[in-house]
């Protein structure tokens, strides 16, 4: 495809043959002070987000947060409904037979945890996002299967095409293309 | 069924989870075109056709059911419960080791896992929907029960009661559901943008483009991806073993000799993997064949489960063991009594000894490693646990109700047409479920087998995060 | 059509005329698809027994059909006020009135319970000295009768619909010509009868024209073997320590049975442990009631027991006892023990002879009553009450005589069936074609109405006026609680046309009758005083007393004066019964069922019968030992199932039967009950079980030998409600001897697992300040005779639910009466019956598991079941020890017969499909009493509540009342020795609890 | 490669999501208002009478006690509706040819029952007294709102379950003295629940264990 791109450049992307080989390149592009970068690879590879100096660590503590909101209101619920709303005289069980209560507030700890958890994940993560640049990129779609791609984008502030481009074809890049927005 | 893919004699050997020479790309086209071929097997015809029609019996039996009554059924006044609980324990206990393998043995950093837990999710998934269909519908009145379980703001201000095993119930099996759901979903993104890339047809692009979310392997994704799925495993576990203790607690929590014993959480979930695995056998060993995966499924696939099914097997025949010292070590006379009734003079001790067959006897041929490698020994056994897991909530559930505390109200149960249609109902919707799940999506995690690939320089990462 | 169409065409009938319409309405065939649409579908809604209940309680017909249709709105309900309302009715509230039931010529005494207009639910008469209070499993379910949708509705002449004055014209012309012939020709042939009315019409018939012929014919009570006794024996067993019954069933069966219980019952209730009890003997061909009370017990075959009282009377010295054949070596052991325990108890000792023994032996009993003493204080003789002729096969045999003969022209059948229930050899039909006018008054037309030219509908005892005597003679009087349903007319009304005096109202004759008694104008001199026994003022003051107690006091010969009858004649000159060989055949008639003219009554065929707990069926009770030949192994099963079909051959005849081995049977007896195999009687009882009329013939109507039983091979579906019958080593009736009792209070108590104490609780229990309900069953004075189990029924409107259900052990009784035999099943040691109602536990395990709450506690400690918020899980029934709730696997309750929804009870929601019921303390009669006592700012007196089982309980087995009422009677109960709680080593906690029983043993006999 | 969904598609898909949570939310909304909309409670709805009987000028107007039709409200669960005869005790005086009244006429005439429409309609599983509540110090207009201003008559209360349990759960909310039950136009004191109270303890109206305990009202 034409290396001069028509519509504002969204960034060059490099294709590697193999996880190690995209792990190096990582490396190389975020000591050379590349921030605006990112790994694309069939599979998630040990290491590829350190190379890219990129830490996330926020899920844990949301979902924590998640489960305790989940066991609150199991049992407050509970509580409410048996002993503020209408208590009752059930075979002869105290109104917060609190024993009984455990179960379900147990599962909705669970179920407010575990929903957290997913739904965070794709928010953080920015999905779905059905469109995006990198995908304009003409092998992108091996991505998803046995190739391994690198991306540097034009925003970054380091980003000169032609610099960049020299850079990442010393890299071993196996191709490297222009991505349009 | 095939021949064993070990050299004749030597049972050392160690044996690969996955065939020998295959790259990334092989493995990719193996298994996307399981779904993107035109051509579908035969064999998955056949499966269909049998789960549609039993499919349709069940149909027909909850139409009636609604127009007629319980009384179709031959539950009765002793016997309160027969069938349909029978059916509902049964079938949430399949499901446990499609959760069992997807998160407790990732947590445990079993990578042979990695081929057989998306379906063992699928099966999860579908044998829940089976099972809720009971709590449903062996109440007198399903249009109301339906709502009434849960608790909602009403003009009438009232609520469940949450002191019952019931409820319980209702929250751990829909609970059980809706994560079970939303792991496997998770666990699908990935190959979903795999299916994308490679369908042709637009449709199916923009179909698996959906489902994939925009998926695109950036690797801060994969970061965010790894720590959510192995949260989802940790809460999981913890669930997988609630549910079944939940269940277990709907016979421990009543009065009932037979019932009313301690030992039933921990033995009813051992219970519930036992059977759970026995069903993932059931499954895998025809899939492999009809779909020739044997270099992904392999052997040692087959026998890791058949281990595991021993070692559950033991568990629950401890719990035999344990449930007959118990009867007999209390001296309460009813206990004693349930316990001759149930295994000795009782009109449905046979069922007791079948049970004892089935699930004490027969898969003790799993010790031996030969027949552990012989898929047809394997998957025998296997059948033969299926039967013996729901025969031992038969045995629960209708012999200590029909001979209770007052010799007056001592009765017999019968099934009807309908508690057997019903039944194997459910097995069609099961069936069915599941081949059309192999039909359109992928019936092994793929990216996860990519991780497998040993041939490559770099040694293949591991799934689990740091 | 829609509700509406339906509404506007019943619109402003009433009664009579409504049910007419809805009938030909419910023939069209849009009205059929109506049902068929609205009904299946939504009967499981709620909203629908809301309909029901809203028309019973303003008896506007056309709510009977409201609120079908489910939706989340309510659909629009009719309120039909009156156009003038009675002053009497205050609408929703009840009024009682007092009537009297005939059965066999006797009378039943009752209070009626009338909601709007609607006989609903009927109770004895507390102070008619043959009730007491209580009543009996028929009089419970004579109610339904009344409403019987299958009763026939229009008199019919060949078939045709014909009206009341045709049919009196037709009667008339056809009298006419006999008349003059003094009534030869003329023939009535009735049910045993003492109302004094009829006889005083009848003898103005008789002595018009004195060559009419009165026959009585009544396959039950009005049969005797070997001659009627000259004398009626009346009971005093409250008096009695030593009973001895000789094949006498007086405790379980016969309009006497109620007095008799009460009165024996008072003997076997105790206070302290050291009380005196009565002890009963009994000698019985096969197990009864009575014999199933028994502290000893005799089995002997029934042609034996005249032996046995000849036996018992020579050793006791009555003089001119023919010599006595051999006895058995049991028997042998029991003469002198008896004779012993006769004599040290003179005058406190009474000998009872069974209905069905010969004449000879009710002379023996008699005889030795005058040798103990008894005669004149635990018994009494007396002229019996019904009218002559008494001995109804002779009656029966002269009638058909004369029919063969041609001298009958004009027969008037009243009430009997004879064309099904007459001795097999008599071949009535054939004689009964003779006659060439032949006409049929009864409540069905049954097998009789099809075969005469004319038959009449007879109105219901509730629909009409009369008289009738109580077994002790007391007059009581029968006035209607509603016009007739389908227009029936009684006897009595026939009887005045004839008499040419039809002009008079029923109303009329009675009064007419009693005025002239009081002015003793009367061919019989009644002695006519108020209770203080002093004379009344006026004829008015009289009748109107005599009709709100609903008898006339000064008549009975229980409390009132005994007309001395003819002593015996001294020495004894008996007849003795011929000699029997061989198997022996014992004719009972079915305990509820009869002779078949109850056989469309729902409740009775569910109503286990006593002993073996059979529904829905005839079956032949033979000894366990003579079942093992059979192939029935054990007299217990795991379930229902089949049962061997025998072929019983007798005197050429042959029937087949479906046997069941009952415990205390003597072997080589086989005992059939008769009254099934209808073939006319409506949509319930026609074509259920076997006709072993084909057998019985007028020589021994009750019992015979020569009998054999043949294998066929064939097996045949026979349902129970309880299908093991042995305690398995646990104790939910405890038992001991008196001796012991007596010696230790505590034995009781140590017959059970220790009651857990509240410590084994984790939590503090609930308290119950207000009232605190509960229940206590004294095991030892329940006589095991099911009245609780009909009562509840009725108030409760509990549905039946039909064979196929029972099979499946599905049935709805509330309350159940187990059954437990001890010891050897062919000599059974000890038969305890135990009444089991939801015993309201206060930590009740179903209600824990209820998911939707539908079961909780009242703060009275009732166990309260939400029929409108269950969803049917049945985890309570599962969780409950006691399996006494109940639950609609199907559509059990009737949405569509109007007439049987206008027996139901308004004050009890009528349940559907789908949902758990049981017991409730009958908490709508705790409510009522509640506000009552609020409103009256009173407190709840004890005994002011009385559950449905304790009202009819002829035994008073049953008290309930408030735990926290120091006073009350439950209380004191509860705190004898001999209380227990049932299966109370769970931990439930039940409010009911039971008093143990305590068996009177003699020592020499045991 | 090509783009498989056009830019847009992020935008589309995010609110997709959103819409669907959104319906969700309004779907439950509809049901909850409509459990207790006057639609399905027919709260305030004028039901047609064959005879448009005016509370409002019997009782304002003519000054008619309630009881005067409803006999047995003080000693039955039911009111008890007025039987033609009643009607007619006027009628035959008053306004005795007027068109309006001659459903009223014909029934006495032709012995025909009069059918209405009731208008305040319990589910027939619950089991209300009317002796009771009128002697336990509740006021007509309590539940039934004041009827002698309703020209047709109309049912004022939702009669929904936690509609009664408002009050058996603290009935001093609504005590009146009983001389005032019959007073369509009592009005609450502003001390109320301190006269509700002593009214509670004076006529012994139970607590709210009792109140609220299922056999009250359900058999």
């Amino acid at each position: 495809m034409a290396d001069q791109p028509t519509a504002p450049l969204y960034g060059l992307v490099a294709e590697f043959d193999s996880a190690p080989e995209l792990l190096d390149a990582a490396r190389e592009v975020t000591r050379a002070g590349y921030r605006k970068t990112d790994a694309f690879s069939p599979f998630p590879i040990h290491g590829l987000a350190d190379a890219l100096d990129f830490h996330d660590r926020r899920l844990s503590l949301i979902v924590l947060l998640g489960g305790i909101c989940g066991l609150l209101f199991g049992y407050s619920l509970e509580y409410y409904t048996q002993v503020i709303s209408f208590p009752e005289n059930i075979g002869g069980r105290p109104y917060h037979a609190w024993v009984a209560f455990i179960p379900p507030a147990f599962e909705t700890t669970i179920l407010f945890g575990a929903f957290t958890a997913g739904i965070t994940m794709l928010v953080l993560n920015g999905l779905p996002s059905p469109y995006h640049p990198v995908f304009n990129a003409p092998r992108f779609r091996f991505a998803s299967q046995d190739k391994f791609f690198l991306a540097i984008e034009a925003a970054d502030p380091k980003f000169n095409e032609a610099e960049t481009r020299a850079f990442l074809t010393g890299l071993h890049a196996r191709e490297v293309v222009a991505v349009e927005e | 069924m095939e021949g064993s893919q070990y050299p004749k004699g030597d049972f050392r050997a160690p044996l690969p989870i996955i065939g020998p020479g295959h790259s990334f790309r092989s493995i990719t086209n193996k298994l996307t075109s399981v779904v993107l071929t035109k051509n579908t097997p035969k064999a998955w015809f056949a499966v269909m056709a049998i789960g549609f029609v039993l499919l349709n019996g069940l149909m027909i039996a909850i139409t009636y059911l609604l127009f007629k009554g319980i009384g179709i059924w031959g539950t009765n006044i002793p016997v309160g419960w027969a069938f349909p609980i029978i059916n509902f324990v049964w079938w949430i206990g399949i499901g446990h080791a499609g959760t069992l393998i997807s998160a407790i043995l990732l947590l445990f950093k079993q990578d042979w896992r990695t081929s057989i837990n998306r379906f063992a999710e699928a099966m999860t998934l579908f044998a829940v929907v089976c099972a809720a269909i009971f709590p449903v519908i062996h109440t007198g009145r399903p249009w109301l029960a339906a709502y009434w379980l849960f608790p909602y703001p009403n003009a009438m201000t009232i609520w469940p009661n949450f002191r019952s095993p019931l409820i319980w119930d209702v929250f751990a099996v829909s609970t059980y559901g809706s994560v079970s759901a939303l792991f496997w979903f998770i666990g699908l993104i990935p190959d979903m943008a795999t299916f994308r890339d490679t369908a042709e047809h637009p449709l199916l692009k923009k179909m698996y483009g959906v489902l994939s979310l925009g998926w695109r392997g950036s690797a801060r994704h994969w970061e965010r991806y790894e720590h959510a799925y192995l949260l989802l495993a940790g809460l999981s576990t913890p669930l997988v073993l609630s549910v079944h203790t939940v269940v277990s607690f709907d016979f421990a929590v009543g009065i009932v000799p037979g019932w009313h014993a301690t030992i039933f959480p921990p033995y009813f979930v051992a219970g519930a993997i036992y059977d759970g695995f026995a069903m993932v056998l059931t499954l895998a060993i025809p899939l492999r064949a009809m779909y020739g995966l044997r270099d992904f499924i392999t052997d040692r696939h087959i026998e890791n489960m058949a281990k595991v099914m021993l070692a559950t097997g033991l568990v629950v025949v401890y719990g035999y063991s344990c449930e007959a010292f118990f009867g007999w070590y209390s001296g309460n006379e009813f206990e004693r009594f349930m316990l001759k009734n149930r295994m000795y003079f009782g009109p449905m001790a046979w069922s007791y000894w079948v049970l004892i067959l089935c699930n004490f006897l027969v898969p003790q041929i799993m010790w031996s490693k030969r027949l552990r490698r012989k898929t047809w020994a394997v998957f025998t056994a296997a059948m033969f646990v299926n039967v013996g897991m729901w025969l031992e909530r038969f045995v629960i559930i209708v012999t200590s109700l029909h001979r209770d505390f007052l010799p007056s109200s001592w009765e017999m149960y019968y099934p009807t047409k309908w508690d057997f249609i019903t039944l194997f109902g459910t097995v069609g919707l099961f069936l069915t479920l599941m081949f059309l799940f192999v039909r359109v999506l992928p019936l092994i995690s793929i990216f996860e087998m990519r991780t497998l690939v040993t041939d490559k320089p770099a040694a293949a990462p591991q799934v689990e995060g740091h | 059509m829609t509700l509406d169409d339906i509404r506007t065409k019943l619109n402003g009938l009433e009664g009579r005329a409504y049910w007419r319409s809805l009938e030909e309405l419910s023939g069209t065939p849009d009205f059929q698809q109506y049902l068929h649409q609205e009904f299946p579908a939504n009967a499981a809604e709620f909203t629908d027994p809301a309909g029901r209940r809203q028309f019973l309680k303003l008896m506007g017909a056309s709510l009977a059909l409201a609120g079908v249709s489910a939706c989340t709105r309510q659909p629009p309900e009719k309120l039909v006020p009156y156009v003038t309302q009675p002053e009497e009715i205050i609408p929703g509230r009840p009024l009682f009135y007092a009537t009297s039931m005939p059965i066999g010529g006797v009378g039943m005494p009752l209070l009626a319970e009338n909601h709007m207009g609607r006989p609903t639910k009927l109770e004895g008469n507390p102070e008619h000295p043959a009730s007491l209070g209580a009543t009996d499993v028929l009089a419970q379910a004579s109610v339904l009768n009344l409403y019987d949708p299958d009763r026939s509705r229009n008199i019919l002449n060949l078939g045709n619909e014909a009206t009341w004055p045709t049919l009196t014209a037709a009667l008339q012309t056809a009298l006419a010509p006999l008349r003059s012939a003094g009534g030869a020709g003329f023939r009535i042939l009735t049910e045993p009868i003492s109302s004094p009315t009829v006889i005083d019409q009848m003898e103005t018939l008789m002595t018009a024209s004195p060559q009419v012929k009165w026959h009585q014919w009544d396959p039950v009570y009005g049969t005797v073997q070997g001659g009627a006794p000259d004398a009626q024996a009346i009971y005093h067993l409250d008096k009695a320590d030593v009973v001895v019954s000789l094949d006498a069933d007086f405790l379980g069966f016969g309009p006497t049975a109620i007095r008799n219980t009460k009165d024996f019952s008072s003997r076997r209730r105790m206070g302290t442990p050291t009380d005196a009890l009565n002890r009963l003997y009994v000698v019985e061909p096969s197990l009864t009631l009575t014999g199933a009370n028994a502290d000893h017990r005799l089995t002997i075959k029934a042609r034996d027991v005249y032996g046995f009282a000849t036996a018992l009377a020579s050793a006791l010295g009555v003089a001119g006892v023919p010599a006595a054949p051999a006895v058995s070596d049991d028997a042998g052991r029991w003469i002198p023990v008896l004779v012993d325990d006769l004599r040290a108890h003179h005058g406190r000792a009474v000998v009872v002879a069974g209905d069905h023994q010969p004449a000879a032996v009710h002379a023996l009993a008699r005889a030795i009553n005058d040798a103990i003493g008894g005669t004149g204080t635990t018994v009494v003789y007396a002229a019996p009450v019904v009218a002559t002729p008494r001995d109804g096969i002779a009656s029966l045999r002269e009638l058909v005589t004369d029919m063969n003969a041609g001298a009958v022209q004009l027969l008037l059948i009243v009430g009997t069936n004879p064309v099904f229930t007459a001795p097999a050899d008599l071949d009535f039909l054939t004689a009964l074609k003779k006659v060439p006018l032949r006409i049929h008054l009864g409540q069905q037309d049954d097998e009789t109405g099809d075969e005469c030219q004319w038959h009449v509908p007879e109105a219901h005892y509730l629909e009409s006026w009369g008289d009738v005597r109580a077994f002790d003679g007391t007059v009581s009087l029968i006035q209607p609680l509603i016009e007739p349903l389908y227009g029936g007319h009684s006897f009595l009304e026939v009887l005045a046309s004839i008499n040419g005096v039809g002009g008079q109202s029923t109303q009329d004759l009675v009064k007419g009758y009693w005025t002239k008694a009081f002015n003793g104008q009367t061919k019989t001199k009644w002695t006519l005083q108020d209770r203080e026994g002093r004379p009344f003022p006026t004829v008015d003051a009289f009748w109107r007393q005599a009709l709100y107690d609903g008898f006339l006091a000064s008549t009975s010969l229980l409390t009132g004066a005994v007309p001395t009858p003819a002593a015996p004649a001294t020495p004894l000159s008996l007849t003795p019964p011929p000699a029997m060989t061989g198997l022996e055949i014992i004719f009972q008639p079915d305990p509820y069922i009869l002779d078949g003219r109850n056989a469309n009554n729902g409740w009775l065929q569910e109503t286990p019968k006593p002993l073996s707990k059979v529904t829905w069926d005839a079956i032949a009770y033979v000894s366990p030992r003579t079942a093992e030949r059979f192939g029935v192994m054990s007299f217990q099963r795991s379930g229902n199932g089949d049962l061997p079909l025998v072929e019983i051959q007798y005197r050429g005849r042959k029937a087949k039967m479906a046997i069941w081995p009952l415990p205390g049977t003597a072997d080589d007896v086989v005992v059939v009950h008769f009254g099934y195999g209808r073939t006319r009687a409506g949509r319930v009882g026609t074509k259920v079980g076997q006709n072993l009329f084909t057998l019985r013939t007028s020589a021994a109507p009750w019992f015979d030998g020569g009998v054999e039983l043949h294998e066929t091979g064939e097996k045949y579906l026979i349902v129970s409600t309880q299908n093991h019958f042995a305690m398995e080593g646990r104790a939910p009736v405890r038992v001991v001897e008196a001796e012991e009792f007596a010696k230790n209070a505590k034995a009781v108590a140590e017959l059970g697992a220790e009651r857990p104490g509240p410590e084994v609780s984790l939590y503090k229990p609930f308290e119950y300040n207000g009232h605190k309900w509960g229940m206590a069953i004294d095991l030892n004075a329940c006589t095991g005779c099911n009245a609780c189990i009909t009562a509840c029924v009725a108030e409760n409107n509990i549905s039946v639910v039909g064979k196929d259900q029972v099979e499946r052990t599905r049935e709805m009784h509330w309350i159940r009466i187990d059954t437990y035999y001890e010891g050897d099943p062919s000599k059974p040691d000890g038969v305890y019956h135990q009444p089991v109602p939801c015993q309201q536990c206060e930590d009740a395990p179903c209600e824990v598991v209820c998911p939707v709450g539908a079961t909780v506690h009242s703060d009275e400690g009732l166990n309260d079941m939400v029929y409108n918020r269950c969803v049917g899980t049945r985890y309570c029934s599962n969780n409950c020890p006691y399996k006494v709730r109940r639950f609609n696997f199907l559509l059990y309750s009737d949405f569509t017969t109007p007439e049987l929804m206008a027996q139901r009870n308004p004050d009890v929601t009528i349940r559907s499909r789908g949902v758990m019921e049981k017991c409730t303390y009958c908490v709508q009669r705790i409510n009522h009493a509640r506000i009552d006592s609020k409103v009256q700012n009173r407190p709840i007196k004890d005994g002011e509540i009385k559950t449905a089982c304790q009202q009819v309980c002829p035994a008073d087995a049953i008290v309930f009342g408030d735990l926290n009422d120091p006073a009350s009677r439950v209380v004191a109960l509860k705190a004898q020795e001999r209380n227990y709680g049932l299966l109370e080593e769970t931990g439930t906690r039940p409010r009911t609890s039971y008093l143990a029983k305590v068996r009177n043993r003699n020592p020499a006999l045991s | 490669m090509s783009q498989i969904f056009p830019r847009s598609a992020n935008a589309t898909a995010r609110l997709t999501i959103a819409g669907a949570l959104g319906f969700v939310i309004l779907l439950g909304w509809v049901v909850w208002t409509l459990m207790f909309s006057s639609w399905v409670t027919k709260q305030n709805e004028v039901v047609e009478q064959p005879v448009p009987f005016s509370h409002k000028h019997h009782v304002s107007g003519v000054g008619l006690d309630c009881r005067y039709c409803h006999t047995s409200v003080e000693n039955s669960e039911f009111a008890g509706i007025p039987p033609t005869k009643t009607c007619m005790n006027c009628h035959s005086q008053i306004w005795t040819n007027a068109p309006m009244l001659e459903p009223v006429r014909a029934s006495l005439r032709d012995n025909k029952n009069l059918t209405w429409i009731r208008v305040n309609d319990l589910p027939d599983f619950v089991y209300f007294s009317h002796e009771i509540h009128v002697h336990q110090g509740v006021g007509c207009a309590t539940c039934h709102g004041r009827v002698d201003q309703m020209a047709l008559t109309y049912q004022a209360a939702p009669l929904l379950m936690g509609w009664c349990l408002d009050c058996h759960r603290a009935p001093e909310k609504y005590l009146r003295p009983r001389d005032q039950v019959f007073n369509m136009a009592y009005e609450a004191p502003a001390n109320q629940i301190e006269l509700g109270l002593r009214l509670k303890k004076e006529y012994g109206v139970a607590d709210v264990r009792h109140m609220t305990s299922c056999s009250i009202c359900h058999r």
